[in-house]
């Protein structure tokens, strides 16, 4: 019974990450860049829904659509001033302005909300669901989040197999010079790559901060370095990928805490990233990229 | 061989702004017109110079992008940290303590930086980044899990806290978990500081421009080719991230030893500093070994300089650092600056 | 290329700088407008640290706050002696390197006295370069005992094992419960600190500690293992030695899972009830040793609350009292001893150093506070219980 | 004794079949052709011979020596160099240095030495430095030593990785596609080259090559392949004229 109910928690905290995976495994096959601002993109997605909710007490409907517009748009401006200038130079450089980006949100946040945490209010309310008379009980908030997720990788594997921009997507991940060539505008797929991204770390956001409701300008930072993990555990650039990488890491995280150190979790939870990435160099379901000679 | 001359005068500028403005510093100490605040950045300012030039093996040179250069610091700062406040009565001379620290640091930084180079010898690019972050978050993680304390009976050790280490009345806790270790002499100077800046610039400068050095970036620039000439990837791969990771270690035992108190945390030790060790590196140019040593100055110096504008520091500073960023790799603003004749240079090969 | 480049930006910033720098040296706390511009002689030139960006700076904001209130107020009642107070505060991002910054350039703007760092270990590496220089240091919130090692340093918090030993004390002497679970952050000094001591001296009294679980910052928002280890162990009581924005989260969860032990915290706790839209009602029936809260009755506290909200909308926490004391703490040593600005640090600081052990000060983390030569504070805990939402005096 | 004796060589990569009983003789100081159309599988066959590959059977000797299976470097070392069909030079290093990379394992000081510059230092960078101007010098690339190998034209840069290859001193050396992307004038040029090579060095070489004009031009014998199978073998001129390898490469 202890097990199934660490696992069961175990679970909600990865199907967070995974959520917050989706969006960082998503901008990294297309734009191949670490976007390591998404954890604050995801933060001030939240703080957004806080406002419009919380303290405007608008329905949490409403609050949400805003927050993907607010965050849709930040996306992609981010993406025009502090990536796209740097597009076919070094990665890493992209990586450093990145950086910045991250620490520019956080700072912006420090300054708007100020540094006291705000209690989020959960946007969820369907009831917990209690098994075995009410010793395992799986939350409302974990059901949606794996609901969520499901349907965002549907939606998501659907898009790109099925749409046009979808496929300009994964023509422009697998050789962006190739794609330029056949006429596809790669400056516009990657925007909207961005586009895409930012919204699911607008519903990223609400659904952390509905399961872990303490909200500061450094909410998203932790759980979107968790997330990058995971989505590299997955295999980065895989859909699916990042979803069974975020909910393998959660429920690793919470068993290590459970049977092994409570201290030690993070790094027994990283030293089974290195063990898999040992194993299969390129993650769960990463594609092997073997180099032509 | 007037050629290879051009490789040395351009080292011995590097070296040369270094000893100037170590000679600058000191007149300035001595006519008293260094403000506090840059008298007691001289340290870390050596201290993140040392990092930025160790952590360039291994992005520019060796062309592997590593995560977890933090973590070797931290290995170097609390092996030798302990080892100095462990032996402060054994060894009385504060030099001899110092310099054998000194080895203690970059050895078990080293150590462990062909610990963690056999999987680097697997992995590529994003995942070998992602591998080195782990080990740095991983590092830091068991640190502040341990407690070593030592009685007259010998050292204890402990995974869980203090009263489990068992110790008698007359023990003294060494490493206390999170709150890590206090009271770590004072050794550290700007002198010595200045020197371990030209020991790290006189080993990378040289291992560069000698057989190794080639070697290391022949891997770099073609791991194929490089094989098919017989260069040893794993020997050379491995060398370039020992070296990396013990100079890292001098870095942590100047940085242990300038302040009293030393724990890990994510902000000194984590995959932030990291990333802030890489930035300078990136920022100086990949490779380029008086980039990163001034970037490295800039960067650390910039926050500290600002501090007037009050709660804008931080902002500030992220948008410098954007802005830099863009200034120095924008391919449109390389056009633009190379079409301008007074920032026009010649051409010179160190982008990959 | 890319050298000049660098050489061309490094160039042009150094010179922004060193004018930044330049400014700096007579407007060092322009942001603050601290009561009074300080002309040297003339003036106490009293520095603060902390972090005000960063994870922690919800503490250092709250110290910085806290502090420029005591200050106004002195100023505005004449000063100390007659000499006005000039007051600036820095940032340290909770980092032990960036303190070091943060002491240096206070010293280049004139302090004499130093009211920081906020958290421990910048505390431990300022108190070195404090007593290098002979100032007096007060740390309103750094609560380890290596904080107080120097003999310049002094507390206006309880030490860690302090407060670790009066919470075991107590839950034993009121007998609040049988079996006991501690929940702590073990990356957090102050965390381990208190359950550290309050382990050790659970050995003496009549409860168990049967759960003793971490967690660290990278793994403080989901804490459903360790509320289910101590249910497990069927604790009837939670120990919570750690800040309440993480405790928040835990009411909650431990809410979510059907688990309601009694929950008890130390004085970090204190600001539960000021969490923006928190569920108060999570929190009822929680006991807290804090020596503050914001709901007491008495003038001073309600003074200054009403004061600190109205400048800064939200409700102080305990670490801006500890700050507003830390202020009159060093007017009462300052008054007892005489000094006067023009003085040296040294100066000054030697007399203060031996007129703190002399005053008593009534503040709003204590009445009748006194020092030890050691630099720790005598002051009783005041056990509060959270009531309908409000913080209730046991 | 031949110099490179393999016998039924094959790889299989998942199910499909690269290279199936390819056998090779190859004396010493013969200039050999490996030609077929594009897909047959040559440059497969390369990467075998130097270990890229681990072939599924067959065996690879070496003047004598087993080396069949061994990694890229060991076979370096037992002394077979190649070139690539897609140039791959250590493009952020010098003409000079490429060379001097390609000296490494015949030129050793350790990195210690190098690190604190000890006399054997100064000795051995200069005696690499004569070494690789005078490789430099036959390919009339001497007076390009510093120029970064990037910036080097195309035609110099396979050259250049020639050049390279040699500098690890091989028994066999090995050419991909030596003359593609090059106009009939480079291409007389670069043959003069290996002939000037196979005569100076006495090397033993084999190539890989579309132009035919190329081929029996300099070519003694060759080998035909087609889809991964030897479809004839021989002299030149015999295996030119044969009717099976003009239908395939004229098509039926």
């Amino acid at each position: 019974m202890g097990f199934l109910s660490y696992l069961i928690s175990g679970i909600s905290l990865g199907s967070v990450y995974a959520i917050i995976a989706l969006g960082y495994t998503m901008v990294y096959g297309i734009a191949k860049m670490l976007n390591f601002a998404h954890g604050d993109v995801i933060m001030i997605g939240s703080y957004v829904v806080f406002c419009a909710v919380s303290v405007m007490g608008m329905p949490p409907g409403i609050g949400i659509l805003i927050a993907v517009v607010v965050c849709t748009v930040l996306g992609v401006v981010i993406e025009r001033i502090a990536y796209k200038p740097l597009r076919g130079t070094s990665p890493l450089a992209v990586l450093i302005t990145a950086i910045g980006v991250s620490y520019f949100l956080q700072n912006a946040a420090l300054l708007i909300f100020g540094a006291g945490a705000k209690s989020f209010t959960s946007v969820v309310n369907i009831p917990a669901l209690k098994l075995a008379g009410g010793a395992l009980s799986i939350s409302g908030e974990t059901m949606v989040t794996i609901g969520a997720c499901i349907v965002i990788v549907i939606a998501l594997s659907c898009f790109v197999k099925f749409t046009k921009s979808g496929r300009a997507m994964l023509a422009v991940s697998e050789d962006r010079q190739a794609a330029q060539l056949m006429g596809i505008n790669v400056n516009g797929t990657i925007a909207l790559t961005f586009a895409i991204g930012s919204a699911l770390a607008a519903i990223a956001g609400v659904l952390l901060c509905s399961a872990y409701p303490n909200l500061t300008p450094y909410t998203g930072s932790m759980p979107g370095i968790k997330a990058f993990t995971a989505a590299v555990f997955g295999g980065i650039g895989s859909i699916p990928g990042a979803m069974i990488g975020g909910i393998l890491l959660g429920v690793i995280e919470n068993l290590s805490k459970a049977y092994i150190s409570t201290q030690l979790s993070d790094a027994i939870v990283f030293a089974v990233l290195i063990v898999v990435l040992l194993v299969k160099p390129t993650g769960i379901l990463g594609k092997k990229v073997s180099e032509k000679v | 061989m007037r050629k290879l001359s051009k490789t040395t005068v351009n080292n011995l500028i590097t070296y040369g702004i270094v000893i100037f403005a170590y000679i600058l510093v000191q007149i300035l100490l001595a006519t008293g017109s260094l403000s506090s605040l840059l008298e007691g950045l001289l340290v870390p300012l050596c201290t993140y110079v040392i990092l930025a030039v160790s952590l360039n093996l291994t992005v520019g040179v060796l062309g592997e992008l590593s995560l977890g250069h933090a973590g070797f610091m931290c290995v170097g700062a609390f092996s030798s940290a302990f080892f100095s406040v462990s032996m402060q009565e054994a060894i009385a001379s504060d030099g001899l303590r110092f310099f054998l620290a000194l080895l203690v640091g970059a050895v078990c930084a080293g150590l462990f930086g062909i610990l963690i180079g056999i999987p680097v010898l697997r992995l590529r690019g994003d995942y070998l980044a992602i591998v080195t972050l782990a080990f740095g978050e991983i590092i830091k993680n068991i640190i502040n899990a341990m407690y070593v304390g030592r009685d007259s009976s010998g050292f204890h050790f402990s995974m869980k806290d203090t009263t489990s280490l068992g110790m008698a009345e007359d023990g003294q806790v060494i490493l206390k978990g999170p709150q890590g270790i206090t009271g770590t002499p004072g050794d550290s100077n700007f002198t010595i500081g200045v020197i371990l800046v030209l020991i790290t610039v006189f080993i990378v400068l040289n291992l560069v421009h000698s057989r190794a050095g080639r070697a290391i970036m022949a891997i770099r620039d073609n791991r194929i080719a490089a094989e098919s000439v017989g260069i040893n990837i794993t020997k050379y791969k491995m060398m370039a991230f020992a070296i990396s990771a013990a100079l890292a270690g001098v870095a942590g035992v100047l940085y242990a030893h300038n302040l009293s108190s030393l724990t890990a945390t994510s902000r000194n030790f984590g995959y932030n500093q990291s990333i802030m060790i890489l930035v300078f590196v990136v920022l100086g140019g990949m490779g380029n070994i008086r980039g990163s040593i001034i970037s490295a100055v800039v960067l650390t110096l910039l926050p500290e300089m600002i501090r007037g504008v009050g709660d804008y520091r931080m902002l500030i500073y992220s948008v410098v650092l954007i802005a830099m960023m863009i200034f120095n790799w924008s391919p449109k603003i390389k056009n633009w600056r190379e079409a301008h004749p007074l920032l026009k240079r010649r051409k010179r090969g160190e982008e990959a | 290329m890319k050298k000049a480049v660098s050489m061309f930006l490094a160039l042009a910033l150094m010179a922004a700088s060193l004018t930044a720098c330049g400014s700096n040296e007579n407007g060092g706390n322009n942001q603050q407008s601290a009561g009074t511009e300080g002309e040297a002689g003339e003036t106490f030139f009293i520095g603060g640290i902390g972090p005000e960006t960063g994870e922690n700076s919800i503490y250092g904001l709250a110290v910085r706050n806290g502090a420029q209130i005591a200050v106004d107020e002195i100023n505005e009642a004449g000063g100390i002696n007659g000499y006005q107070i000039a007051y600036d505060f820095q940032d340290d991002e909770g980092d032990a390197e960036k303190a070091i910054n943060a002491y240096n350039t206070l010293k280049d703007w004139g302090m004499q006295m130093l009211m920081g760092a906020v958290t421990t270990t910048p505390s431990v590496a300022v108190a070195d370069k404090t007593a290098e220089d002979g100032m007096l240091q007060i740390t309103p919130s750094g609560s380890s005992l290596d904080c107080v090692k120097n003999d310049n340093v002094f507390q206006v918090c309880f030490t860690d094992p302090n407060q670790g030993i009066e919470s075991a004390k107590y839950v034993g002497e009121a007998g609040l419960a049988q079996k006991v679970a501690v929940i702590y952050n073990s990356q957090d000094s102050y965390s381990s600190g208190i359950a550290e001591a309050f382990i050790a001296e659970a050995e003496n009294q009549p409860f168990e500690v049967v759960v003793s679980e971490a967690f660290t910052n990278d793994t403080k928002t989901d804490f459903t293992v360790q509320l289910q280890k101590a249910r497990d162990a069927g604790a009837d009581m939670v120990f919570l030695p750690i800040y309440y924005q993480e405790a928040s989260l835990i009411l909650q969860q431990a809410d979510s899972m059907g688990y309601d032990p009694l929950f008890c915290g130390g004085d970090g706790m204190d600001g539960i009830l000021g969490v923006d839209n928190f569920d108060t009602s999570l929190a009822e029936g929680m006991i807290l040793l804090t020596p503050f809260i914001a709901d007491a009755e008495d003038e001073l506290t309600q003074n200054f609350v009403t004061e600190y909200q109205e400048r800064y909308d939200e409700v102080p926490n305990q670490f801006a009292a500890d700050a507003y004391d830390a202020i009159y703490i060093f007017k009462a040593a300052i008054e007892q001893a005489n000094v006067t600005p023009d003085m040296s640090v040294e100066e000054i600081g030697t007399a203060l150093k031996a007129a703190m052990t002399e005053i008593t000060v009534d503040g709003l983390t204590g009445e009748g506070m006194t020092w030890e030569a050691g630099g720790t504070v005598n002051k009783t805990p005041r056990a509060v219980k959270i009531v309908d939402g409000a913080y209730q005096e046991m | 004794m031949a110099l490179l004796e393999v016998k039924n060589l094959g790889i299989s990569f998942g199910g499909l079949r690269a290279v199936d009983g390819f056998n090779i003789n190859i004396e010493k100081g013969q200039l050999y052709g490996l030609i077929g159309p594009n897909g047959a599988g040559k440059t497969t066959v390369f990467n075998m011979l130097t270990g890229v590959y681990k072939p599924s059977d067959g065996t690879i000797f070496l003047d004598g020596k087993n080396i069949t299976g061994k990694k890229t470097i060991d076979i370096n070392r037992q002394g077979i160099a190649r070139t690539f069909q897609n140039i791959r030079l250590f493009k952020d290093l010098s003409v000079l240095d490429n060379v001097k990379v390609g000296l490494h394992n015949h030129y050793k000081y350790t990195a210690g030495t190098g690190i604190f510059r000890l006399p054997k230092f100064f000795r051995t960078e200069k005696a690499m430095d004569e070494k690789a101007m005078e490789l430099l010098k036959v390919f009339e690339l001497d007076g390009q030593a510093q120029v970064l190998a990037a910036n080097l034209p195309y035609g110099k840069q396979r050259k250049l990785e020639i050049a390279r290859a040699l500098a690890t001193e091989p028994k066999l050396l090995l050419l991909d596609e030596p003359a593609a992307g090059m106009n009939p004038n480079e291409t007389q040029e670069l043959m003069d080259t290996i002939r000037f090579v196979q005569k100076e060095f006495n090397m033993t070489i084999l190539l890989i090559e579309h132009d035919m004009k190329l081929v029996s031009g300099i070519c003694e014998a060759l080998t035909v392949l087609n889809f991964g199978e030897v479809l004839a073998q021989g002299r030149t001129g015999a295996v030119l004229n044969d009717p099976k390898v003009i239908k395939a490469y004229l098509g039926e």
